[in-house]
C-alpha cells in the first residue's frame, strides 16, 4: 500500500450508477460521493479492494481513490472494527464492510463495549462516526451463516443507531446521511435488494432524508403494515393483494430502527386501528416486540385488535430449499391482517 | 542474582529449536523420497486423482444447480488427502468449509459431505459417528472446538489427536490465536493445519500477514512449527503423521504450515481474474500435487499403464456415482424445520410448526 | 495440571451450604453436586480455580475435585467457550463461567454460530450440553462494563435456553436442571442477589424445577407485575406497598426466559386484565418487548390498559453513584401500575 | 527449480535476527548504565517515588469509599513511568485498566484520571486534549485502537506513534493477535507495551501461556520483539523509546514485554493470598524498581539527602492534593445521563428524560 493518501489519483467525478439504477450502483455511488466529499471517509473491510466486495458494492473505490482509502484488511471482524474506532479517534470517518451478517458477530464486543458507548464515556469529547455496513436477511439462497438477520441485537444497543433502506433511493440517501453523522450507525442492506431496480439517478440528487424518519410508503384505511429493509416488499405486494379481499391496507417503512419514529407509526396506527408488524429475523425478542409493545402503549384505545407480528419462525435460518417456508410472505401476511378481528371493528 | 535470575519467572522449556524451517519441507523428488513404502505412495497417488476428479465434479454440479456453491480445493488435494489419511480410526478431523475433500478421503460418504453445499440445513454425516466436525465456515472458528474435543480426551485418558484444518486468511482470526494458546497451555493432542494457498476470496498472502511464514507463528505458543510444501502429498503426508504422533504421544500440539494454491476460483460464483494473473497460476500448475506424485511414481517403476487406467477409471466411476446419486434434488422436509432447535420444541415453535402444516395442507388442496 | 481425570480427590460428599444459604452458596452446592452426580461435568473459566471466582461461585471445586474438573483457562472467553463446545463433542458436559456479563461479548460468535445451531446442523446428533453462567445486571456499584444486562441478546438466538434464578432455593434447582439438560443453556445470575439469603439447605433437597415454568410468587387481583431475577424482590416490595394504594398486586416469576412460559402468564394476566413487565436491562428491544407484545396477542381482550414496561433507560449502565435513578424501583413500578388506567377498569 | 523457490511465495523479510534476546535487556547496575544522563536518571527517580506514593494514596482512597476501586501498580512502576515519558508530547497513550500511573505520568490530572475508578460515568480528561485513550477495563480491546489510531496518523502523514499497553493475561485474546498482526500488515506506528506481571487475577503465567517470553510472539507477526527488566526504569525507558523512533521512522510496530511482578493484590478487593505465596512475593521485593534506581543514583553520587528529602516531599504534596481533592464526592447530575448517548437525544431518550426530571423533582418537593 502506498505510504500517504496524497499519492492516491484524484477522486473520480463522474457517477457510476445509470437511470435505471440498482440498489448496488446506489449504495457504490453513495461511497463514491462521500470519499469525493470528505477526505476522513475511508472505506475497509474483506475483499472491499481489487474485489470490489464479494456482492461489489466497493467497486472501483480501490482503483479511483487508492488502497489507502479503500482498504482490503486481514481477516478479522473484530480487528477491523476496532482499528476502525482507533481511525475515529484520530479524526477520520471509517465505512467498515462486514461480508456477511453472522461474520460480524466477531466484532460483537468492539460494537458493544466501545463503538456504542466511546461518546457517552468520554462526556462527548470522542463521538466515533463509523458506519458498518452489513448486507443482512435471506432470500438469496445463501448457504449456512450468510442470511441472518441481527437487527434486534443492535437495536437493543444504545449508543448504536440501526438504519436499513427498502429503496435504491433510499440507500443512497441514508447511506450518506449514516457516513455524514457523528455517531457510530449499522447500516443493515438487504442483500436480497441489491439488485432490485429503480428510476434513480445520482445526476438527479434527492434531498437526503434525515435518518430516523418513517415514511408512509401506501396510505390505507383498513390497516396498517409496519416493516422495513427487506419486507417493505413483500408488504406491498400483500397490500395490492388485499385490495381483492376489500381490505384497503397502509404500509409504513420504518427506514431506521434505531432512532424509531414513534410519532409517525403511532399517528398512521391510530387512524386505522389496526396493525401487523412485518419483519424476516425470528420473531422471539425481535424488532417486531418493540414495535408492538410500544405502539400498543401509546394507541391502546384506538386499537380493534392487537398488533400482530408476521416474522421468521424462531429457528436458525433455513437452507435455500426451504427458505420460503421461513420468510414472511403475501400469505401469511394477509392471513395475520385476517386475523384482525374485523367483525368488532 | 535477582529473582529474574531464577527459573521461577520463566518457568517454561526452550528445550529444541525455537523456529521452523526456513524452507519448506519436500520429499518428492528428493532422494529421501526412496525409503517411502510403494504401497503409501500409490495410495496418496489414487486419492489425488479421485480427489481431483471430484473437485471437477462438484464443480459441474454447481452449474447444473445440484449443489448451492462449491470451494474447490484443486490445487489442494496433496493437502486434503494427506490430512485425511494421517488420522487414525478414532482421531477427529475439523475441517473448514474448503475441505469437503478431506472429509471424504477420511471415509464419510461423498454425498453427505456435501449435504450443506447441496442446500440443505445439516451436515449429512454424523459427527460422533464418523469422527469429522461440521465443515465450519465461520473461520476459524473451528479450531477452538478441536482444542476441546482433543483436551476432554486426553482428561479421560483416552488415545484420540485431533487434527483442525485453516487457510491463511482464517490464521487471521482470533479464534486461530486463542485455540493455539488453549492447545499449548494445555498441551492438547491437537495438530494445527493451516493451508496457506495465497489467497483469502480475493486478498493476497502479503495483505494477510508480515510473518515469515505461519509455522513461525508456533513461537509463540511455545510449540513447534513445520513448514511443508502442501503439493508434496508424502512430505505434507509424513509431517503431519508425525505431529498427529507426538499429539498421541503426549508431547503437546504442532502448528503445520503447508505451502500451496488454490488453482481455481474462491467458489464456482468467484471471478479470480479480476485479482490475480494468470501468470501466478501457471507457475504453480507447474508444482502440481498430482504431477508430483506421477513424476514420483513414475521414476520409482511403480505406475504403468495399467494402474494409471484403473485409477483414472476409479475416479470416473466417483464422479459418475456422484452425479448420479445428485441429480435428483433432496426433498426436505418443511416439517423438520423445528425438530432439532431444541431437545423438545418450546410451546412457540409448537405454535409455529402447527401455522406451517396448516398453510402446507392448504398449499396441498388447492 | 495434572494429565488425567483420575489422580482427581474424591468428590467431597458433604455439602457446603448451611441454612440460612446465601444464593452464592446454593450456586455452589448445585456445582458440587452436579460434579458428583456425573462425571461429565466440568468446570471451566477464569479464576474459578484456586481463586474460586471472583464470586466465590466456585469455590473450593478445584480443591475438591482437582484442576482437571474446575480448571482456570487462559485469559480468553472466545476460547473457553469454544473449548467447551469441542469438549461437549467429546461427551463431557462443560460449565462455563463468565467472569462477568460484558466479558461474554467476546464469544458472541462462538454462542450464536455455534452453541446455538450445533443440534439443529446435525439433525439432533450433536446436541451441546453446555451451561454458561454469567453473573448479570446491576446494583452492585460496579464500575464500566460490570453490570450489564445481555439477556435480550440471548433470548432472540433459537436454540439457547435462557435461564434466570431469583430466589436461592431457584439458584440450586435451576442451576442443577441446567447443567443436566441436553440443550445449551445461558444461565444468567443476578449478581445483587449472590448475597441473598433463604431458609434452604442441601440437606433438604426439593424437586428441581423443570426448565421453563413460570411461578406466580404471589396472587394478586388488581394487576401483574411480571418479571425475572433482579428485579423479582423490587417487585415484590412494590406488591407490598401497593397495599397502602388500595392495589392488590400479583408477582409472576418467569424463571426462564426461554422457553417462555406463556400459558402460566397469559392466564395469570387474563384474570387482572392489568400487566406491567419489569426488568432491569434497556428497554429498547429488552426482554419486556416480547412479554408485553405477545402477552397482548393473547390477551388482548381481556386487557383493561396496555401492557406497560418499567425497565431501565437506553443508556449504558450507569456509574454506581447514579444507579438508583436507573434501576426500577417500587416508586417506578407503583407509577405504572398507576397508569393502568383504573378509572376505565 | 519450483515456484518455491521463486521469491514470490514469501514476499517477507527476514532480515535481521528473528528470536528475541533469551535475557531480559537491563541497564541499571551494570556498566552501559554509566552512559545514562543524570537528568534522565533523576527525572525517572522522581516519577517513580511519585508514582509509588500515588498508588499507595489511591488505594487508602478505596478504603474510605472515595474511590470505587483501585487496581494498583506497585512494583510496576518502572513499566508505567517509562511508557509515559517514552512519548513525544504528540504521541498517543492506550492504557489498560491498570494503567492510571502511567496515565498521570504523562500529564494528565490526577483526579481526572481517576474520575472512572471514582464511580463516576466518563474518562475525566478529553482523550483527543490529552492524547491519552479511555483507560480499558475489556482486556486488549484497546490494542485495535492503538493500531488504528497510529495508522490513520501515517495516513495523514502526521508524525504520531502510539504506545498501547496489556497485561499478561490480555495477551491471551483475541484482539491482541488481531491488533499484531494489523499493525505489521500496515506497519503502523505503534508499540505494544506488555507488561508480564505474573498473574491475571489469581492465574499465574504458566496456566496463561507456554511461549518462551511474550516477546517472542512478535516472530509469528513478523515485528520486532523485545525482552526487558520491567523493574529497570531506565531499561524499559531506552526499549521504549527506541521502539517509539523506529516507529515514528516509518518502520513499523515493536512487541515488547516487560518482565514485572505486581506487588500488591488485583485491586483493593482482591485477597492475594488466596493464590500466592509470601516468599514469591519477597523475592520481587529484593528486585524493586524504586531500590534499582536509588541503587544507581546513590553509586553514581547523584542522590544527597537532599535530594531524597525534596521528592519524598513532592509526593506527599501530590497525595495530600490528591486526599484534599477526592475529599469530597463527585457531585453528579442524573439529567446527563441522557445527554451524550447520541449527538441529539432520541425521542425515546427525551421521553425517559422527562419522566427522571418529574421523579427528582416530586423527590425535592417531598
Ligand atoms: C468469520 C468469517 N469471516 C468472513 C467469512 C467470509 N469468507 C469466507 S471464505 C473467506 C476467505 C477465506 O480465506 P482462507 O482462510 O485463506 O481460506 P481459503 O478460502 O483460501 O481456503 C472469507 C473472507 C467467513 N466465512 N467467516
Ligand atoms: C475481556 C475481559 N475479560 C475479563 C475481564 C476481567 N478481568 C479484569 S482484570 C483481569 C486480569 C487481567 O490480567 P492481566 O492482563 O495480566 O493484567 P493485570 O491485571 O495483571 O494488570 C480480568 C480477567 C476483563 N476486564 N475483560
Ligand atoms: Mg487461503
Ligand atoms: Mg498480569
Amino acid at each position: 500500500m502506498s505510504p500517504s493518501s496524497s499519492t492516491a489519483p484524484a477522486p473520480a467525478a463522474a457517477p457510476v450508477a445509470q437511470k435505471p439504477a440498482t440498489m448496488a450502483q446506489a449504495l457504490n455511488q453513495a461511497l463514491r460521493d462521500a470519499l469525493v466529499a470528505d477526505p476522513a471517509v475511508h472505506v475497509l473491510g474483506e475483499d472491499v479492494g481489487t474485489l470490489g466486495g464479494v456482492f461489489r458494492i466497493t467497486d472501483g473505490l480501490a482503483r479511483d481513490f487508492g488502497d489507502d482509502r479503500c482498504t482490503d484488511t486481514p481477516l478479522a471482524e473484530a480487528g477491523i472494527l476496532g482499528t476502525a474506532v482507533g481511525m475515529a479517534m484520530y479524526g477520520l470517518r471509517p465505512v467498515v464492510e462486514m461480508q456477511f451478517d453472522a461474520f460480524a458477530y466477531p466484532s460483537f464486543e468492539q460494537l458493544v463495549s466501545h463503538v456504542s458507548r466511546m461518546r457517552n464515556r468520554t462526556r462527548g469529547a470522542l463521538p466515533l462516526p463509523i458506519t458498518i455496513r452489513i448486507p443482512y436477511g435471506g432470500g438469496i439462497g445463501g448457504v449456512e451463516h450468510h442470511s441472518d438477520s441481527s437487527e434486534a441485537y443492535y437495536l437493543h444497543t444504545p449508543g448504536l443507531h440501526v438504519v436499513t433502506p427498502a429503496t435504491v433511493e433510499d440507500a443512497y440517501g441514508l447511506l450518506r446521511a449514516s457516513i455524514a453523522s457523528d455517531d457510530p450507525v449499522v447500516f443493515l442492506e438487504p442483500k436480497r435488494l441489491y439488485w432490485s431496480k429503480a428510476d434513480w439517478s445520482p445526476q438527479e440528487p434527492r434531498e437526503v432524508p434525515p435518518i430516523g424518519r418513517a415514511v408512509v410508503r401506501r396510505s390505507g384505511r383498513s390497516a396498517t403494515l409496519i416493516t422495513y429493509g427487506p419486507s417493505l416488499p413483500v408488504c406491498l405486494e400483500a397490500a395490492e393483494a388485499a385490495k381483492e379481499e376489500g381490505w384497503d391496507l397502509g404500509v409504513v417503512d420504518l427506514r431506521s430502527l434505531v432512532p424509531f419514529d414513534e410519532e409517525t407509526v403511532a399517528a398512521v396506527v391510530r387512524g386505522t386501528g389496526r396493525a401487523v408488524v412485518v419483519h424476516e429475523s425470528a420473531g422471539f425478542g425481535g424488532a417486531g416486540a418493540e414495535i408492538a409493545a410500544r405502539i400498543t402503549e401509546r394507541c391502546f384505545h384506538h386499537l380493534q385488535a392487537p398488533v400482530l407480528r408476521v416474522a421468521g419462525f424462531d429457528i436458525p435460518y433455513p437452507p435455500p430449499m426451504l427458505e420460503r417456508h421461513h420468510l414472511p410472505g403475501v400469505d401469511r401476511i394477509l392471513d395475520a391482517v385476517g386475523r384482525l378481528q374485523w367483525e368488532e371493528g | 542474582m535477582t529473582v529474574l535470575d531464577t527459573p521461577a519467572w520463566r518457568p517454561r522449556t526452550e528445550a529444541g529449536p525455537l523456529l521452523p524451517d526456513a524452507a519448506p519441507f519436500r520429499l518428492l523428488g528428493t532422494p529421501e523420497a526412496a525409503r517411502l513404502a510403494p504401497a503409501l505412495l500409490t495410495e496418496l497417488y489414487g486419492q489425488l486423482v479421485r480427489g481431483r476428479r471430484f473437485n471437477r465434479q462438484a464443480t459441474a454440479l454447481t452449474k447444473q444447480g445440484r449443489l448451492a456453491v462449491y470451494p474447490s480445493s484443486t490445487g489442494q488435494e496433496a493437502c486434503e488427502i494427506a490430512a485425511a489419511l494421517a488420522l487414525g480410526p478414532r482421531d477427529w478431523l475439523f475441517p473448514s468449509y474448503r475441505d469437503t475433500l478431506a472429509v471424504v478421503a477420511r471415509g464419510v460418504d461423498p454425498v453427505e459431505a456435501l449435504t450443506l453445499l447441496r442446500g440443505d440445513w445439516h451436515t449429512g454425516y454424523d459427527p460422533r459417528e464418523t469422527r469429522v466436525a461440521p465443515l465450519s465456515t465461520p473461520l476459524a472458528t473451528q479450531l477452538p472446538h478441536a482444542v476441546g474435543l482433543a483436551h476432554a480426551a486426553r482428561l479421560s485418558g483416552d488415545d484420540v489427536a485431533a487434527l483442525a484444518m485453516v487457510g491463511d486468511g482464517g490464521t487471521s482470526e482470533g479464534d486461530f490465536h486463542e485455540a493455539l494458546n488453549f492447545a499449548a497451555v494445555w498441551q492438547a493432542p491437537v495438530v494445527f493445519l493451516v493451508q496457506n494457498n495465497g489467497f483469502a476470496i480475493s486478498v493476497p498472502l502479503a495483505k494477510q500477514s508480515a510473518a515469515p511464514s505461519f509455522a513461525h507463528k508456533a513461537v509463540g505458543y511455545g510449540m513447534p512449527g513445520r513448514l511443508v510444501d502442501g503439493n508434496d502429498a508424502a512430505a505434507v503426508h509424513q509431517v503431519l503423521t508425525e505431529a498427529v504422533d507426538r499429539a498421541r504421544a503426549g508431547r503437546g500440539p504442532t502448528l503445520v504450515e503447508a505451502v500451496t494454491y488454490r488453482i481455481d476460483a474462491h467458489t464456482n460464483a468467484d471471478d479470480a481474474t479480476r485479482y490475480r494473473d494468470d501468470d501466478e497460476v501457471a507457475a504453480w500448475r507447474a508444482h502440481d500435487p498430482v504431477d508430483l506424485m506421477e513424476r514420483e511414481l513414475t521414476g520409482r517403476g511403480l505406475l504403468d499403464d495399467a494402474l494409471r487406467q484403473r485409477t483414472a477409471d476409479e475416479a470416473e466411476a466417483l464422479a459418475a456415482a456422484l452425479r448420479e446419486r445428485m441429480h435428483d434434488e433432496p426433498r426436505l422436509d418443511p416439517m423438520e424445520l423445528f425438530a432439532h432447535v431444541y431437545a423438545e420444541p418450546t410451546q412457540q415453535l409448537r405454535d409455529q410448526e402447527a401455522m406451517l402444516r396448516a398453510e402446507l395442507e392448504a398449499e396441498q388442496q388447492s
